[in-house]
């Protein structure tokens, strides 16, 4: 108890807490469950984009996609490295994602379904994923700190990438604002389940608050995000799929529906529209590969051997 | 046939093989077996782009007719492509695509080299930044066929099926013709044959190193540089590579 | 909505049902088990084909655009169509390609059967023909399940985890929308939540003599029929089916 | 001796070998052989207009074409069963195409690149092997002569419907006629390949004549095929890939470049375009549908089992 309120105090005072450093059970454990969802997250969300990789619609756009593509692959490398810091190896937690028992993020459960779709990933899922981690620049784990403050610079490329895309599409012919039109009305509503469900509901948000480990509320976040959103929306000439949406003057922020939140725990369960699709592809990756990395781990222990023995 | 076609010619081969053996390993894309993997793979397939992007631009401005580097690749049908076979073939297992990498990264690594010191200053600029990256291709899918062909025995074994399987699709781009001829008489290119020694030499050494040994058949499939007769597997490409502005004429993007 | 409106939109559910599965199980050709499947499975691509060009032949017929079937199948993007999810699930191996059919026959036998009855004469008359090639699918995919189930312990396995994946993708052919009230207010076509007992009763019986279980959910997904949400794999499909029509705009073939 | 001099006496006579008569065990094998390879050739053979399947331009394409390789696949059913009243079941020689005992017809190793390859194949392809079999309708074997009977028949509509495509493609629009013309320079050669090597190189010949297993020679076929096909090609507009290709009055028949017998051997030794993968494609067939087999025979074991229990 007086290791934990040290520890408390370090944190409260705002200093970094490094891998060697004492830290609590709890604190630990929450954090290899998030950065580790954090992680898979960035592995599993290569699929939805990667979709379209093969179908891009020019070697520009190919050529961003397959940078983008390739970002988040290396944001999950680092994020795995700052969950290793943490006493977990980073084929220990894929299997825990290969098997279920640790998640990703939900939004990677829906399909990309038109071009639009890389537009409003870009523009409405990174930009949900920005909002959520530019706090955490500031968590107090040193590690994961200095992973976000890496991913956050990129990220807000992507979101940058994604609005061109959606711009591009919103001013092109009738059949491309339909398409724009379209993605928004998939991804509006899932963009703001990325946010987790409302705090009253929210389980561990306390604790991991005092931690700063969470950084802000769900809510709070969310709310944000629609403020930021709606003029975007606006200013690209499509409409957000909600009736109730208005600006509210008193409040100084914009009214909107929630989401469907039966979805959101449905999707949870594992009944997404891609759950299982996306579960499998990193699955037949994994076991497809297994020879590969077999096969070149065993050559790496032959060459140091024959350097021993040349010794 | 005129200088002027076959230097387009001479381009989009070269255009061709790195569009369609970029879109082959970009199939990867969230699918290998580490994540390293991922990342060099999708880093390739984004350096083959680019370089198609230089290649099939410089095509199209040779040719004359406004046809962009764009409309070259998301706009012809797969009589008009000039990849070689090698190119189009499919991935299958992972061996397999790093099999199909390094047979064609060390032909194309000798062959940039020598297009770096091209007449046309063009085809030399191009080279001398494309060959850059291709150098870390080769080392990469050298180091990786290496690692794969002296692993485990199964390793051993897929590798194995994968240069047996490959093989007859090497020749093809070490064959002279009309094409290459013109290109070679006037300094532009040289001709393809006369970079097979190196190449013999290069994978040799490699192959023995991987423990793998080179099949004893010098056939060579032909048909895809000239156009005359590609793979099944290059029209069903297409059918993706091309969808969107194939199913949008016109549209921006 | 009018009733026009909703027809067409009945019309285009029942079209791109048979077109979308008629393609997924012509992807079979040449690559079934036996070559009997082979016979079997061309036949029944070929039948729902068939019913396509009526149905959506139809549907042209209502809209008054000028859109002949031809134009419906192949020239409409993704969000235009209007197929339960089922339809468009890969085929997987041939355990799941008949469970698929399985399902999807005993409703489209059930729904033929109404729909013989139909007001509207055309309707019935597309209905009358199509129940007896549907009557015939259903009895032979019927026959498959129950004997790749109480097959061998491997055949069981497989057709239990086709059930299990599939079953989830059922429920879509069963939900009553504006567009089915509109078509059943009018006598046109049943609402489809009509035909669900009779589906449960003989799907039951199907599986246990199948000596498969049913899985415990009732969670359907949903959005193919209203086209809100299709999966990946109906863009996928659209770039093979449509790519000639894509590729030559115009052209008659 | 005796046995065989009445045997080629019925045979001289024009009567028919039953499967239950006495024959020479040469021209048992030489007909399993030859069946045998034909059948495969018909299996084969759906692979390259299978390729076209998913891809047909119009829906009544797609039905014909479905059509098309489902009478394939019929015609492989029919000359299996002919096969079979020889004593070699169906999986026996199956297995000897899978593993490359027995061959099946080298033009299925060429490749089908665009929907001119539809109409190449019914004219060409169909054309040369309806050549083939005509006269194999009067073949001494009874069964294998029934079975060409009704070959014939469906065959001959194939070709039409081939030579319809090509008309088509060949009064379609700038595109469409070069795809033709480049579906003909194709499959010129190798169409006239089918008949075989030249009668002077031809192994088997004369006793396979005097069986009338084989009723004329490869060079008379060929030479009928020429004078056949190249009037329907004046006819379509398009230009056989031939530059000695000349109408030869005296003879009465046109003069005609020999095809590359050396690619023929080459293809014959599996070095053709698509060897590989279509005998690749008919091993993932029968190896991923092992279960099934196994599964249905389990079935109707176990049905038996309890009708015979029941009684």
């Amino acid at each position: 108890p007086e290791k934990l309120a040290a520890f408390q105090a370090r944190i409260d005072a705002g200093e970094k807490i490094e891998p060697k450093d004492w830290m609590p059970l709890g604190y630990r454990k929450t954090l290899i469950r998030q950065i580790g969802q954090h992680a898979h997250s960035e592995i599993v969300g290569q699929l939805p984009e990667g979709n379209w990789i093969t179908r891009a619609p020019t070697l520009e756009r190919k050529a961003i996609l397959l940078a983008k593509v390739q970002d988040e692959a290396g944001h999950g490398l680092y994020l795995y490295c700052a969950a290793e810091t943490l006493g977990v190896t980073r084929d220990e937690i894929t299997e825990m994602l290969l098997d279920g028992r640790m998640k990703y993020s939900s939004i990677f459960n829906y399909p990309t379904l038109t071009w639009a779709d890389m537009g409003a990933v870009g523009w409405l899922v990174d930009g949900a994923a920005i909002m959520n981690q530019v706090p955490l620049q500031r968590t107090s784990f040193g590690p994961y700190s200095r992973a976000m403050i890496r991913i956050c610079k990129e990220e807000s490329f992507h979101q940058r990438q994604g609005y061109d895309i959606m711009m591009k599409m919103a001013n092109g012919t009738p059949a491309q604002k339909k398409m724009a039109q379209d993605a928004l009305n998939r991804f509006w509503y899932p963009s703001l389940m990325m946010f987790g469900p409302s705090d009253k509901e929210s389980v561990h948000s306390e604790q991991s608050m005092a931690w700063k480990i969470k950084m802000n509320t769900n809510d709070e976040l969310r709310q944000k995000f629609v403020d930021q959103t709606v003029p975007q929306a606006e200013y690209l000439g499509l409409t957000v799929p909600d009736e109730n949406l208005k600006w509210n003057e008193e409040t100084g922020h914009y009214d909107f529906s929630q989401p469907d939140w039966s979805e959101f725990f449905d999707v949870l369960k594992g009944n997404g529209p891609c759950n299982r699709e996306r579960l499998a592809a990193r699955n037949k990756a994994w076991d497809d590969g297994k020879w590969v990395r077999d096969g070149l781990l065993a050559h790496a222990e032959k060459k140091a051997a024959r350097k021993v023995a040349a010794e | 046939m005129t200088r002027d076609m076959a230097f387009f010619e001479f381009l989009c081969r070269m255009g061709d093989n790195t569009l369609v053996l970029g879109h082959r390993v970009s199939e990867w894309c969230g699918h290998a077996p580490v994540l390293e993997e991922d990342i060099a793979l999708a880093n390739t397939a984004l350096d083959l782009i680019g370089q198609t992007q230089m290649w099939l631009g410089l095509a199209g401005e040779v040719e004359g007719e406004g046809r962009s580097a764009d409309d070259l690749a998301m706009l012809r049908d797969a009589w008009d492509f000039r990849n070689v076979l090698l190119a189009e073939q499919p991935n299958g297992d992972f061996g397999q695509t790093m099999m199909r990498q390094y047979l064609f990264d060390q032909a194309h690594v000798l062959l940039l080299q020598k297009l770096a010191g091209s007449s046309d200053e063009r085809v030399a600029g191009i080279a001398a930044k494309a060959v850059k990256e291709v150098a870390y291709h080769v080392e990469r899918s050298r180091d990786t066929v290496i690692g794969l062909g002296d692993g485990t025995s199964e390793s051993h074994r897929r590798m194995q099926a994968a240069l047996d399987l490959l093989w007859p699709y090497a020749g093809e781009m070490f064959t002279d013709d009309e094409v290459s001829g013109i290109m070679a008489g006037e300094g532009i290119a040289p001709e393809p044959s006369s970079l097979r020694a190196a190449w013999d030499a290069a994978v040799q050494e490699t192959m023995s190193e991987a423990t793998l040994v080179i099949p004893d058949s010098d056939f060579a499939h032909a048909g895809g540089k000239t156009g005359f007769r590609h793979s099944e597997h290059l029209g069903h490409m297409l059918t993706q590579m091309q969808w969107l502005q194939r199913a949008y004429p016109g549209a921006r993007w």
